[in-house]
Order: C-alpha cells, then sequence, then structure tokens
C-alpha cells in the first residue's frame, strides 16, 4: 500500500495538535484554561460578593459596587456583630438545630436506606399486586373516616389496620401477580418526585396531632423519610456492584444477614456511602419549605433564618451575606472529610442506572 | 513494512522503566516482546504505537521518523490485554469501526467487515454485543477490528491473557496463521514464555528495561544469554545449581560435572535442564556427571512425569526438576542419583549472571546466529 | 483439621437455641426493607392520600374551626378551563398554519413510535402496562406540544406549566451541556485539575434561598457589581425584571449556578472511570477527539448521565425558591413555576387550588420521569451495559 | 443598654405632666400584678425584625422584671407570618399566644374565634390610655364586627413623601392629585438628587408581585373611587356587591400607575418596599408612595442621605369621581365629592391599619392576661412615644399625643419644620371625612394579595391591558363573592363601614 511521507505541518496544525498523546494541543490547553478559569470565576465570584458583602455598610451597598475591602471600602464587623452578639442565641440555637438536624436525619437516611437497597439487590421479593391494592384502599379509607367523617385518627387507623389483616389471611390467595424488585424501586423513587407542598399540611397534621411540632424530632424523621428514596437508590448501585460470594463466603461462615450487612456491605461501600452521604446532607442542610411548616421556635433551622433577613426596609444583605457564609462552613467541612472517603469515580459509580 | 526502535528510553520522573533499547523488525516478521510483568515491554509497545511518549532515542516506521508522530497517523493496529471493544457497539459496528472513521464506502466496509469475520470465524455473531459474547469470541472480534484496515503494523499487548488455557492453545495457531496469511509485521508482548517461543520469529526477552537477549525463539532457547534469559524461557524452568568451577570440573553440594573447556570461576552457577536429566540406578553412571538428590514429589502429567527433588547447595537447599517417562515411580524422600545426560550444560556467573563461556563455544553462538538472521 | 471442624460445629449448636436471633435472621428480608417502606407508606403516601382528597374539596374557615368541602373536581377545572387558566396552562394564543405543520409533525411522529411498538416492528414484546404507558406518554406529550404552541408565540402567554416546564428542559438540557462540557475539560491532563473539581463543586453548598438573594446582587443592574458593565454597554437603566423572557433566564441561570456542579461531578467521575484503552483503540485507529467524545466517550457515560438527569429532572420540577425570592414570579405570573404557584394558592389559604396544582405538578413530572426512565435511561443502560 | 438610653430620665421630662402620671400608674399597676405572672411564659410571633420585632424582643425582658412573665419573640418571615398563624389556630396547636400581625388578618381569625375580644380588659385598663389612641385605630381598626380584638402598637397609613429640596429647587409644588403627581415625577427625572453624579428618579413606588405592592393601586384608585365619605366605601358598592374595578375610574387609576413606572428605575417591577425605601433614603427618588415609616428611616443618620430634605403629604386626589349608577369619571361637584377641598377629592387610604397585637383565645387565662399587659405596656405613651421615632422600631405614630408633641421627634432628630409636615400629613390622614378603609370582609387577602395582586402585576408586565385587567379583577372578586356567599360578605362589608 502506498502512503505518502508525512507533512511538515502547518502553524494552524500544531496549535491544533498535540506533540505527543501526553500532552494537550497549545490551543486547547490554553482555550481549556480560559474556559475552566472563567468558570472558576463564576463559581466563586458571587461567594466572593458574598463575603466582602458580609463586611459591608449598608451605605456601601446602596452606594455601590464596591469591590475590595480597605481599597473601595472600609469593611466593618458590624453585621457579624449583630449577628453573633445582638443575636447571640438567635443564632446559634438555629445554627445548632440546623446541625442536629441535618447530620442525625442524614445518617437515619443513610443508614436505613442503605439497609432497604442491600434488602433489593440480595433478595427478591414478591409483594402481590392484590394485598398493595388492597391497602392503598384501605388507606384511603382511614384518610376518608377521619377527614370527612371527623373520626379520631386512632380509631380511624385501628379500623383500618384489622380489616388490613382480615384482607390479608382471606383474599390474598386469590391474587396471582405480583411485583418485583425493580417496582419496589422506582415505587420508592417516585416518592421523590412529589413536590414538598402537596405533603406538607398531612404531615404538618400528623406532627401536631401527636404533639411533636417544632421539635427536632419532627424535622429529622420528615427529612429522613423524603431523602430515603435517593439514599436507596444510590446504594442500591453500589450493593449491586459488591460480587456475591463475599457474602455468600460470609453466609457460609454462620453470619447472620444483618451481620454481613454491617460488617461486609457497609465497610465495602464506604466511597459510596461517603457519596450518599454528601449528596443527602446538603438536601437536608438546605432545606426551607418542610422546616418552615414543621418548626416555630425552637426547631427553626437556618435557611428559615436567611430567609427571614428580607424585611420590610428590604433586603438586609449584609446579615443575609454573614448567614450564607457561616452556612456553607459545615458543609464544606463535611464535604472534606467525605471527600477523601470517596475516591475517584465513585460518584460516577453511585449513580450508574 | 519494518520498525526499529533507536536508544530508546522511557523515564517517568526519576524512574528510568525502558534503559535504552535497540530493537529492527523486519518486515512480514513476528517479534514477541517476552518479560515479567513491570518489565518495560508494554511501555515499549505502547511507545511504537505512540500512545506513550519517547524519552530519548527514536522510532522509526519504514524508515521514516515517527518518534513525534501522534497514533492516529502512524497506520498501526493494536490489540489489547482488555480487547478494549466498545460496549455500545454490535460486532460488525465494533469491526468496522475503523472503516468508519476512514469513511470507506459503505458497501466496501460491509465487505471487508464480514472478509474480516470469515478470517476469524465470526460470521454469525456479526449483530451480537460484546457482552453477549465469550471471552474468546471477544478476542477475536479484537482481532477482526485490528485486521480490517489492514495496517503497517500489528500490536498486540498480552492479547490472550484473559483466555483459559484450552482457547488459548487454540487462539495462538489462529493467530500464527493469520499473521503469516496476512505478512503483517507483528510486535507482541506476553509474558508466557510459551507463546513467545511458539509465535515469534524473533524473541526480545526483556528485564528492568532492557533487552536482554534478542534472537529465534530457538536460540534464545539453546543458547540463553545470561542466567536471566536462561531462567525465563523454558518450562518447567531450568535446574540452576551454584558451585565452583575447578580444574575442569563443576562441583556443588550434591553435584559433580565434568567441564573440560571451562575456566576455573568460584562463584558459577551451573544450569540444565530438566529434559537434559534423568534418574539412575545404582547400576548406571553418567559420562558427564550427577547429582545427588531425595525424591520431593511426582506429577505425572500424562505423557512423562515430572520429578521434584531436593539437593543441598552450596548455600540453601535447592529444588531439581527432572523430566522422566510416565511410568517412574518412587517413594517421597527416597535418595535417588541424577544424571545429566546431554552436553547443553550453561555456566554462569552467580553475581553479575553473564554467561561464561569457553572460546570454541563463543564463535559457535556467533555461527549459529549469523546463520539464523540471514 | 476434620476434628476442628467439628468442634466449631459444636461450639455453634447451641446458638440454634436463642430463637429470637434465629428468627430476627429469617426474617431479615422483610426487616431490612420494612424501615423504608413504613417510613413511606407514613410520610409520602398517606400524606399524598390526604392531599388527594385536599385536592377535592374546598377548604373554608368558619366559626370555632375550619370545613372541607367535596367539589369533585372543581379545582381542576378551574386551573383548565376556569379562572386559573391563564395562571396554570397559561393564555391561550392562536396556532398559525405553519405551527399546525410541525405539531403535526411531531405528533405523527409520536404516532409512528406507538405504531411501530404495536405492530411489533421495535421487536418489543406488547404488554398491557406498556401499553397504557405509551399510550399515557404520546397523550401527555402531544397535549403539551400543542400547548407549547398555544401558550408561547405571541398571541398566547404561558402559566406556570409552560414555565415549569421550561426551567425544567432547557435547564436540565443547559445544566447538562455545560457540566459534560466542564467534566470534559476537566478530565484532561492538566494541571490544577483538583483545585477545579473542588471549586466547582461548591455552589451545591450554597443553600438555595441564598442563591437567590446572591443572584438578586449579582443581577442587580445598577448597584451590583457588575453594574460598570452594563453602564459600559449602555444598559445601566435596563432592567431584567419587567421582561418575561429575561427574567425566566436570570432564574434559570441561577439554577443552573446550583445544580451544575451536581452533574459535573457526576459526569467527571464517570469520564474517569472509563476503560482507558477503549480511547486509545479508536485513536491508533485515527479517530479524532470529537469522534472519540462522540462515539466512544459519550455511549460509555450515557447510563451515568441518564441516571444523573433522571435525579436533576425530579429536582427541577419542584424549582420554588429562586423564582420565588428573585422576582416572586414576576414580571406578571411569568416566571412562576408549578411549586411556587401551588405555594402562593397555599399561603392564601386556597388549600384545594394548592393541592390541585401540586397533583398536577405530580402527574405531569411522574409522566416526563418515567418516560425518560423506560425510553432513554433503559436504552442507555442496556446498550452500555 | 439600649434599654438605659430609651428610659432616660431626660425623654420623660419632655413629656407632658399628665402623661408623665399616667405613665407612673401604668407601671405601678402592671408592677402590682407581678406575683401573679411568676412562671408564666408568653410566646409571642411576629415576623423577622428588626422591625416590630426589635422593640418587642428590647421591652420583654424590662416586662419580665416588673411581672415575671417571660415573653418569648418568635419571628418567622413576613411572607409566611399570616399562613402560620392560621394554621397555628386551625389544628389548634397553640403554640402561639399571642401575636403581632397585620390586623386586616384579623377577620380570618375573628371570625371562626381564634382571637379573645379585649374589650372587658381595655375597659379595665387604664395604662394603656387608649383614649389617647387615635379614633380609627381604636375604633375600626383593632375591630371586628364592633369588639376590639388587638391593641395598637403601629400606625399605618399609605402617604405621599417627596424630595423637599429638589421640589423647591424645581419650583414645584407638592402633588395634590394624581395628574400633578405624574408631572412632578416627570419635571424631576433624570436629575441627580444626591450627587453621586447619576441621574436619579421622579417616582419610586414598589410594585414587585406577591409584596405588597397591591395597596398602591387602591391608594391611587382611592380619590377617583370614593367621593361620599368614608361609609361610601371604595371596593365594593354597597347595593349589590359589585366590585368597583371595572369602570373609568379604577382605569384612570391604572393608567396613572402605570405611567409612574415611566419615571421610575428600569427594575421598579421587581422592587419591594423595602428596595424602594432603601432607594429613597439614599436619594434616589423625587417621590415615594409608602407607610409611616419613611419618616423615621429617613433620619436615621446611619443609612440615609436625606435627613431633612424629604416632606409627607397626604395621599393625592382627583378633581374628578366616580359616578357608581353609570360607571363614568365625573367631574367632582357638591354632591359627589362634598368633601374636596379646592376642587380636589382625596381618599387617604389606612392601608394595612398598623401592626397590632392579638392573644389566643384558646389559651390558659394567666398567660392571656400577661399577653395583653405586655401589648399593653408596649403601647402605652411611655413606651410608645419614644419607639414611634425611631426607624429601626418601624413603629408609626399612631397616638394624639404622639402627633402633638414636636419635641419629640426634634429630639430623634427631625427639624421642626420637618416633623410638624410629617406629623400633619398623617393628622391630615386620619382626621379626613374622606378616608379610605381597608377590605376588612373574610378572605380579604384573597380578594387583595391573589386576585388583585395578580392582576396588577400581569397589568405592569404588559400581559394583559387595562380592560383586561379590571375584568379579571372583576370576575376574580365575583368568583369569591359567589363562593364565599354574596350575601354574607356584603353584610360584613357593610358592617366595617359602619353602615347598617
Amino acid at each position: 500500500m502506498q502512503r505518502s511521507k508525512q507533512q511538515p505541518k502547518s502553524l494552524w496544525q500544531r496549535m491544533w495538535e498535540p506533540k505527543d498523546v501526553q500532552s494537550i494541543a497549545p490551543a486547547k490547553k490554553v482555550l481549556t484554561y480560559i474556559v475552566l478559569i472563567a468558570w472558576t470565576f463564576v463559581v466563586l465570584f458571587p461567594l466572593y460578593w458574598l463575603f466582602i458583602t458580609s463586611f459591608k455598610l449598608p451605605i456601601h451597598v446602596s452606594d455601590g459596587p464596591f469591590y475590595i475591602p480597605f481599597i473601595d471600602f472600609q469593611p466593618s464587623l458590624h453585621a457579624w456583630e449583630y449577628i453573633f452578639v445582638d443575636l447571640g442565641s438567635d443564632t446559634l440555637r438555629p445554627y445548632m438545630n440546623s446541625v442536629i438536624i441535618a447530620f442525625i436525619s442524614t445518617a437515619l437516611a443513610v443508614f436505613i436506606g442503605s439497609m432497604s437497597a442491600y434488602a433489593l439487590t440480595r433478595i427478591e421479593y414478591k409483594p402481590k399486586v392484590g394485598s398493595i391494592m388492597g391497602f392503598i384502599a384501605i388507606l384511603g379509607l382511614v384518610v376518608y373516616l377521619t377527614v370527612s367523617i371527623k373520626m379520631a385518627w386512632q380509631l380511624s387507623l385501628s379500623i383500618g389496620g384489622a380489616l388490613f389483616l382480615m384482607f390479608i389471611f382471606a383474599f390474598n390467595k386469590h391474587f396471582k401477580r405480583s411485583l418485583n424488585n425493580n417496582d419496589i424501586l422506582f415505587w420508592i423513587i417516585s416518592q421523590r418526585i412529589m413536590p414538598p407542598v402537596v405533603s406538607v399540611l398531612p404531615i404538618y397534621i400528623m406532627f401536631q396531632q401527636s404533639g411533636l411540632l417544632d421539635t427536632h424530632f419532627a424535622l429529622i424523621v420528615t427529612y429522613m423519610a423524603v431523602n430515603l428514596p435517593i439514599a436507596v437508590w444510590l446504594m442500591r448501585d453500589f450493593f449491586a456492584r459488591i460480587p456475591v460470594d463475599l457474602e455468600e463466603s460470609a453466609m457460609l461462615d454462620g453470619a447472620s444477614r444483618m451481620r454481613v450487612f454491617l460488617t461486609i456491605f457497609m465497610p465495602l461501600a464506604k466511597p459510596g456511602l461517603a457519596a450518599t452521604t454528601m449528596l443527602i446532607l446538603i438536601l437536608s442542610w438546605n432545606e426551607y419549605l418542610l422546616a418552615l411548616f414543621l418548626s416555630t421556635a425552637d426547631a427553626q433551622t437556618m435557611p428559615l433564618m436567611v430567609a427571614a433577613q428580607n424585611a420590610t426596609r428590604g433586603p438586609q444583605w449584609w446579615y443575609m451575606s454573614v448567614l450564607i457564609v457561616v452556612m456553607i462552613i459545615p458543609v464544606l467541612i463535611a464535604a472534606a472529610f467525605m471527600g477523601r472517603l470517596i475516591s475517584k469515580g465513585q460518584l460516577g459509580g453511585a449513580v450508574k442506572g | 513494512m519494518s520498525i526499529e526502535l533507536k536508544g530508546v528510553r522511557k523515564r517517568y520522573g526519576s524512574v528510568e522503566v525502558v534503559k535504552g533499547v535497540d530493537i529492527t523488525v523486519e518486515d512480514g516478521q513476528f517479534l514477541v516482546l517476552l518479560g515479567p510483568s513491570g518489565c518495560g515491554k508494554t511501555t515499549l509497545l505502547r511507545m511504537m504505537a505512540g500512545l506513550e511518549t519517547v524519552t530519548e532515542g527514536k522510532v522509526y516506521i519504514t524508515d521514516e521518523d515517527v518518534t513525534d508522530v501522534l497514533p492516529k497517523y502512524r497506520d498501526i493496529a493494536m490489540v489489547f490485554q482488555s480487547y478494549a471493544l466498545y460496549p455500545h457497539m454490535t460486532v460488525a459496528e465494533n469491526i468496522g469501526y475503523p472503516l468508519l472513521l476512514r469513511k470507506t464506502e459503505e458497501s466496501a466496509k460491509q465487505k471487508a467487515i464480514v472478509e474480516a469475520a470469515e478470517k476469524v470465524h465470526l460470521e454469525p455473531y456479526l449483530d451480537r454485543y460484546p457482552r453477549q459474547l465469550s471471552g474468546g469470541q471477544r478476542q477475536r472480534v479484537a482481532l477482526a477490528r485490528a485486521m480490517v484496515r489492514r495496517p503497517r503494523l500489528f500490536l498486540m499487548d498480552e492479547p490472550l491473557s484473559n483466555l483459559d488455557a484450552k482457547l488459548r492453545g487454540h487462539m495462538r495457531a489462529e493467530l500464527k496463521h493469520l499473521q503469516k496469511k496476512l505478512g503483517v509485521t507483528t510486535v507482541y508482548v506476553t509474558h508466557d514464555q510459551i507463546e513467545a517461543m511458539t509465535l515469534a520469529d524473533k524473541v526480545a526477552v526483556i528485564h528492568n528495561g532492557v533487552i536482554q537477549q534478542l534472537d529465534t525463539p530457538r536460540n534464545i532457547y539453546n543458547d540463553p544469554a545470561n542466567l536471566f534469559v536462561a531462567g525465563f524461557v523454558g518450562s518447567p524452568q531450568m535446574n540452576m545449581i551454584r558451585g565452583v568451577i575447578q580444574n575442569g570440573r563443576f562441583s556443588s553440594v550434591a553435584a559433580d560435572v565434568h567441564c573440560q573447556t571451562m575456566q576455573d570461576h568460584s562463584d558459577a552457577v551451573m544450569g540444565v535442564r530438566p529434559e537434559d536429566l534423568t534418574i539412575i540406578t545404582d547400576t548406571q553412571s553418567s559420562q558427564i556427571g550427577t547429582i545427588k538428590a531425595r525424591i520431593y514429589s511426582l506429577e505425572l502429567t500424562g505423557d512423562e512425569t515430572i520429578v521434584t527433588c531436593s539437593i543441598e547447595d552450596k548455600v540453601e537447599q535447592a529444588q531439581i526438576v527432572v523430566r522422566m517417562p510416565p511410568d517412574y515411580e518412587e517413594q517421597i524422600d527416597a535418595p535417588v542419583e541424577i544424571a545429566i545426560t546431554s552436553e547443553r550444560i550453561f555456566f554462569f556467573d552467580d553475581e553479575q549472571g553473564s554467561r561464561l563461556r569457553d572460546n570454541s563455544e563463543q564463535a559457535l553462538v556467533n555461527d549459529t546466529a549469523m546463520s539464523a538472521m540471514s | 483439621m476434620l476434628a476442628a471442624d467439628k468442634e466449631v460445629q459444636r461450639t455453634r449448636a447451641p446458638k440454634r437455641k436463642v430463637d429470637f436471633r434465629q428468627w430476627l435472621d429469617q426474617e431479615a428480608p422483610k426487616l431490612l426493607i420494612l424501615p423504608t417502606v413504613l417510613i413511606i407508606l407514613g410520610l409520602a403516601i398517606y400524606p399524598l392520600l390526604l392531599s388527594a382528597y385536599l385536592a377535592l374539596s374546598r377548604f373554608k374557615l368558619v366559626r370555632g374551626g375550619f370545613e372541607l368541602k367535596y367539589v369533585g373536581f372543581r379545582n381542576f377545572e378551574k386551573l383548565i378551563s376556569g379562572s386559573q387558566q391563564y395562571h396554570f396552562v397559561g393564555t391561550l394564543g392562536e396556532i398559525l398554519l405553519w405551527e399546525w405543520a410541525i405539531i403535526s409533525v411531531v405528533i405523527s411522529g409520536f404516532g409512528y413510535w406507538l405504531w411501530r411498538y404495536f405492530s411489533g416492528a421495535s421487536k418489543k414484546k406488547v404488554t398491557i402496562i406498556g401499553s397504557i404507558g405509551r399510550l399515557i406518554t404520546v397523550a401527555v406529550f402531544s397535549v403539551l406540544t400543542i400547548l407549547a404552541f398555544t401558550v408561547l408565540n405571541d398571541t398566547g402567554r404561558p402559566g406556570s406549566l409552560m414555565v415549569t416546564l421550561f426551567y425544567v428542559f432547557a435547564g436540565v438540557s443547559i445544566q447538562f451541556a455545560i457540566a459534560l462540557g466542564l467534566a470534559l475539560l476537566c478530565a484532561q491532563n492538566i494541571r490544577g485539575k483538583n483545585f477545579f473539581r473542588m471549586a466547582f463543586f461548591i455552589p451545591i453548598m450554597v443553600t438555595p434561598v441564598g442563591i437567590a438573594y446572591a443572584f438578586r446582587m449579582m443581577m442587580d443592574m445598577s448597584q451590583g457589581p457588575f453594574s460598570p458593565v452594563w453602564h459600559l454597554l449602555g444598559l445601566g437603566d435596563f432592567a431584567w425584571a419587567g421582561d418575561a423572557w429575561l427574567a425566566r433566564w436570570v432564574v434559570l441561570i441561577g439554577d443552573s449556578w446550583q445544580w451544575i456542579p451536581f452533574l459535573f461531578m457526576v459526569l467527571l467521575a464517570a469520564i474517569e472511570n472509563q476503560p482507558k484503552e477503549q480511547i486509545e483503540a479508536a485513536q491508533l485507529d485515527g479517530a479524532s477527539s470529537w469522534r472519540v467524545f462522540k462515539d466512544i466517550t459519550f455511549p460509555a457515560i450515557a447510563p451515568v448521565a441518564a441516571t444523573a438527569v433522571l435525579i436533576r429532572l425530579i429536582e427541577a420540577f419542584k424549582i420554588i425558591d429562586l423564582p420565588n425570592i428573585l422576582t416572586n414570579g414576576g414580571p406578571g405570573i411569568a416566571t412562576e413555576s408549578m411549586t411556587l404557584h401551588s405555594f402562593i394558592a397555599w399561603r392564601t389559604q386556597d388549600l384545594g387550588g394548592s393541592a390541585a396544582v401540586g397533583y398536577s405538578l405530580l402527574f405531569i413530572a411522574v409522566v416526563v420521569c418515567v418516560s425518560f426512565f423506560n425510553f432513554i435511561g433503559q436504552r442507555t443502560a442496556a446498550k452500555g451495559a | 443598654m439600649k434599654l438605659a438610653k430609651m428610659m432616660k430620665p431626660g425623654t420623660l421630662k419632655k413629656l407632658s405632666v399628665a402623661l408623665a402620671t399616667t405613665t407612673a400608674l401604668g407601671v405601678c399597676a402592671t408592677q402590682a400584678a407581678a406575683k401573679q405572672y411568676d412562671g408564666v411564659t408568653v410566646n409571642v410571633m411576629t415576623f423577622t425584625g428588626p422591625q416590630i420585632a426589635e422593640p418587642l424582643q428590647r421591652h420583654a425582658p424590662k416586662f419580665q422584671e416588673m411581672t415575671g412573665a417571660k415573653v418569648n419573640i418568635i419571628t418567622v418571615p413576613f411572607s409566611d407570618l399570616y399562613t402560620k398563624l392560621l394554621t397555628d389556630f386551625v389544628t389548634n396547636t397553640n403554640s402561639v399566644d399571642a401575636a403581632v400581625f397585620a390586623p386586616q388578618w384579623m377577620v380570618d381569625y375573628a371570625d371562626p374565634g381564634y382571637l379573645e375580644n379585649l374589650s372587658s380588659r381595655i375597659a379595665k385598663d387604664s395604662a394603656l390610655e387608649a383614649d389617647d389612641i387615635s379614633g380609627f385605630f381604636r375604633s375600626f381598626s383593632t375591630q371586628y364586627q364592633g369588639q376590639p380584638y388587638m391593641i395598637t402598637l403601629d400606625g399605618d397609613f399609605h402617604m405621599v413623601y417627596y424630595r423637599s429640596d429638589v421640589l423647591k429647587a424645581a419650583g414645584l409644588e407638592p402633588p395634590k392629585t394624581w395628574d400633578e403627581y405624574l408631572a412632578v415625577a416627570k419635571a424631576v427625572n433624570g436629575q441627580d438628587m444626591n450627587g453621586d453624579g447619576k441621574a436619579d428618579y421622579g417616582s419610586c413606588i414598589s410594585k414587585k408581585r406577591n409584596a405588597q405592592a397591591y395597596w398602591s393601586i387602591m391608594s391611587i384608585a382611592g380619590g377617583y373611587l370614593q367621593g361620599k365619605g368614608t361609609s361610601q366605601g371604595a371596593f365594593f358598592d354597597t347595593k349589590d356587591m359589585k366590585p368597583l374595578v371595572n369602570n373609568e375610574a379604577f382605569a384612570a387609576a391604572l393608567n396613572i400607575y402605570k405611567d409612574t413606572s415611566k419615571y421610575a428605575p428600569a427594575d421598579e417591577i421587581n422592587l419591594d418596599v423595602g428596595d424602594t425605601r432603601s432607594l429613597f433614603i439614599s436619594g434616589r427618588c423625587a417621590l415615594t408612595l409608602d407607610w409611616g415609616d419613611i419618616g423615621t428611616l429617613a433620619i436615621d443618620p446611619k443609612s440615609s442621605k436625606v435627613i431633612d430634605k424629604v416632606g409627607a403629604i397626604a395621599l393625592p386626589g382627583s378633581k374628578s369621581v366616580l359616578n357608581r349608577e353609570t360607571g363614568k369619571l365625573e367631574a367632582c361637584t357638591a354632591t359627589s365629592c362634598p368633601h374636596a377641598v379646592g376642587g380636589v377629592n382625596r381618599a387617604p387610604y389606612a392601608a394595612f391599619g398598623g401592626w397590632s397585637g392579638g392573644i389566643n383565645a384558646s389559651g390558659d387565662v394567666k398567660v392571656k392576661n400577661a399577653a395583653y399587659d405586655f401589648f399593653s405596656y408596649v403601647s402605652q405613651p411611655a413606651q410608645s412615644n419614644a419607639d414611634v421615632t425611631k426607624g429601626i422600631t418601624g413603629f408609626n405614630p399612631y397616638r394624639k399625643s404622639q402627633f402633638n408633641s414636636i419635641d419629640n421627634w426634634v429630639k430623634a432628630g427631625m427639624s421642626e419644620e420637618a416633623a410638624k409636615n410629617y406629623l400633619g400629613a398623617i393628622k391630615d390622614s386620619l382626621n379626613s371625612p374622606n378616608m379610605m378603609l381597608d377590605l376588612r370582609i373574610p378572605k380579604n387577602q384573597n380578594y387583595q394579595q391573589v386576585v388583585l395582586d395578580t392582576a396588577i402585576a400581569r397589568f405592569l408586565a404588559g400581559e394583559i391591558d387595562v380592560n383586561q385587567t379590571m375584568q379579571s379583577i372583576e370576575e376574580g372578586w365575583n368568583e369569591l363573592n359567589e363562593d364565599l356567599g354574596k350575601d354574607d360578605q356584603l353584610k360584613l362589608y357593610k358592617a366595617t363601614l359602619g353602615q347598617k
């Protein structure tokens, strides 16, 4: 076969073609850096602006824009003072609430979610369509009884429970169709699609009835519930990649399922756990709508504090900035800590379809 | 097309993995780079492909300096250890991908795909996805993909190592057949010396980034250049016994061997292949030399029995392996006497690993090397 | 050795007497999944049913409490054809001839897809669930297509439904494109990779409420940090907040700023997870970097990308903080998403209306997400496995 | 520290002798009850400050010292306060014992019986000096169906503020009609009003959706809609509950409202009342429409650049008024506008009605008493007279004594002239026989914050024209009337206007 000798490269070619495989073409490299640095600016500039705004006096904001402290404007600690000295415990309380609620609910969601994820990867479930339909019908009946007939919820719930048990034993045999693990999984994840506005009032009433409104417990349970689907979904993919031999050998050695899960699966899925934890932590740390309704004073969280800085006197940018800046810190620390556990590529593996 | 490496070196930071290699592969030749893992053989191959930069030295393909040429311009096909098949493409699409990139006309492309598939017996599987194929079939897809565009050069990076033993033997034959039929220059990397011996026109044994010996398989086996080559090539391994050469005799704790032409050497290693040994009864004797040993284990392979014996060495307990007829039987721990049956004994320097030769032998080696080249 | 094994057996034997433990182990399959099922039933299904009831009733305060009056589908009628039509569906405009042409092309496309399924041309088994699912998908997407043309032309105006779909589809595609681009750049062998990776991840950690306020500052044309730029461009006295589409884009920019990091991290990880040899093989075959991306990298990361996009889709439907704080849904109702619509109705005790909007959102989100999951997610997963 | 400053004897000395004695009495009265409230905790909810919440938080420790009752101030964002309270009441959660909220919302809370009727307590409470509270607040704003449910803590009135220096320099008079308002805005628009070299604006009115912008349109429309005195009402025809929003008068108001945008910042449509306030006090606007807050904010040296450059007037009016029979706008006559001055019919709008405290009816008697005493304490002249002069409190004057004691204001940093002008504008509004009352019928939030606000927002955004806007409001209001029972609503509407 006839092949021409290599042509001398033009300048254009040399710019767009790498010298060798290990390097990047000069023009491409320049472009890459331009884009990456530009995006770094896009990402960091709003944060920088928040940061310096927290040191600005109102007059600096309304006369603005001022960019560089000490040169453009004389920074002042007034906003930090207001938030941490004047408000003092009024800032600290929501802050601690946020920390407690976000971290505990995340830990619970990840643990319970992992448990179910493990079960869904290793155990085959066959829930009967009939019993599910029956259950939903009975739940509907309970709702109807409570809301429409104004029956006490305890009573209607027990009626529903009794009916369901009767139903299970009496009719379940007649339903042949059953669902599989994928159906269960999709059912779980579909719960995440529901906008919180739809469910917040019933949840409010539930906690109000049980006297748990405005407690850490209420928020922890609710956050755990809304984030559970994500935990199940992500963890399932991690577990699916752990070889079956491992647990089989452990089970032959006499370990119980729970033990296998705790001592084999959890440690092996550490990177996945870290990635999932991070995502859920971020979601619960920043949640606003549910917190708004389920907390009044004692359990108020930080996003409410931030939102509240928009008063009738106009948004208090300086106070707000302080709060936003201090709100990022715990998540950053958590991210740095988790980051060490998340080895390269684990998050990608986590969401493998 | 020939490929030539001149003084090629590769450094990663301060670690040098290829330390000045010169190789020439003639047109149509099948060269195998043989060496243990980590010896730099894959790096060498990747430098030929252009997938690694060359720190120092030059790479020529048919006299054209391609040292700084990107892989895509080198017109090389490579088969990877993992096959690197595209999982989202069917077998046909995988094979046809190089042609797609060359914008080959559709009908010609289809023809070429079918032809390539025929050569590796894959016609029934053209519509399947790689995950639906067995290991051997995947391997053949990778081969077909490499062949389909008739490259100047085939590079293969341990292509058979993921296959089971039986399939490996089969594929080896196929590979050799195809390479000869197509006549494409091929460089093949492996750590398996049987593959090297069976496939190669020439073998380059590499260790620590340096070519230890570049020769025909026959010469590599019959005339290893040094202790490393001698030990690496051959299965079961060559037996090594440490001792002293003195007055035309090699003596060790358990061994006593004649070697009239050798000069005296105080730290010598004697190498002898298992097939050149036999266990003798008290009544027999050896012209060349004997070794005293005890039976350690017996392994019947079918056509022969591999006998492992333990001996006293100069330094430590050692083992030597003897090939015996399949009907040979003996108790474990029984003391035996092993006779050397052939003149094919090699001596090395224990420290340097270099071959110890006498003058006449030296001349002989040169002669055979010359004849092999021509 | 054998004796020792027996020892082990013997020491283990008494364990069997601990019935509770054994029962626990036997029932482990159920116990493992029970907490999740109970929590979801209690905090998702039960509220959902209660809300369903709300959506069908009118909430009214009366002396000594409140009253829920069953009104059937009146709340939905109000949204779709009644007094809230402009708000939810949008102001319907006239569809021009050429628009009809596009609509009919799109719908016949859906029709062809259905036909392929039912005629067996797509080589898929025809099942009842599959048929119903496809019929619903086609119906919903056809209606949405017609609606898009009706409300997005000069004579019509989009309501919260179409605005939400704009945020979802435009938002997710833009975010995906940018995240993919950044991930590809970051996956290269460049210095400072780790710095970029870390920096790009930060926005997702900022609370959405905070992001919304930060972007209000950013987008302030007169006192914001970029005001000199706007002045220079002669736009100093220009207001994005007064223009419906600009305001929507500003909301989208804020949303993208927050969510690109998520997609970026996932895609970057997927790219780096990809076997290097596949790329090298393609390079040897003479593929340009674009071809490598198009033919090798993208198909390889597609399953991961599909799942990430699905997660993103789910969250995108719930967008509320940004439009709420940036514009309060204004100008007019231009930036109002369905969740915000629902929230505003909720805030003024129109609980029925609020639940009705929420349910409509749930329905559309489920159809879109399930369609995506089944018809795109599955396909990429099947090919990429 | 702040408390000490506030209680400085100097402040008290300046007060009239009569006031001083009654204050002392009030403190004594509450002190006598000290033992009674030991161990009582009162949770008071309001929106996140510093406005409103700040004075409450500041007074709470002192109150505890005197009475033993611990007062917790719980704050939630303004936009969520209404729902938060309602949900708390409706679900019987009762985590809130008392709240400071907009009196307009009282209708929805008082009607189902969630709020405590305060009439007997007020009657017994001499320290509150209820008579000193301006009649509007005392007998309209805090009452529902003739019964008081709240205690006024803040006086709120929509007024027009102008930059006295800018208008003077341009040789312009403060506007008396809305047409003049536009003319003034046009004349000064584009001038540099704060010396930063940038062009400033003729008018800034908060027009952001889902905020407090819906009050503004009614402030403008008032003068066109209501001519025959307060009891005529400006929202519905008292004959048949027909909304007064689809006629020439409302169209005129809409046009004025939209035209003000021509002389306003480009993003006015996205400014809420906080934004326009900070624009005005940083000297960037010549005119604005706002509550009493600007008066005190403008004298705050920390943020204001317009100290002593601000004037206030009661809302401008119109020279023609709506004929409700024909829906046409007709020139003012003695019969159609009996209260017109110089041919101009003004209808000062008592928008919002001032933040007031209400008490949860289902609480413990002791808690309710303590909550009442706390509100009373904050409202007593000794506390409130100083509070209303400070911008940060968000409290605006509502007591007769506050309007009369100029000294107090001068002390706070206003020039005497400015104080007279500011207080005069409020007094003018309060005393106007044609004052326009707020909508106080059930679900008024839906009428105003949902239907009216949305339609106005769409109108400003150019989504719909004047006629469509009016139609949409009319339809929305009619729909609500139908839903809630037109006759019931009419009855309640007439009751709030004092009609039988």
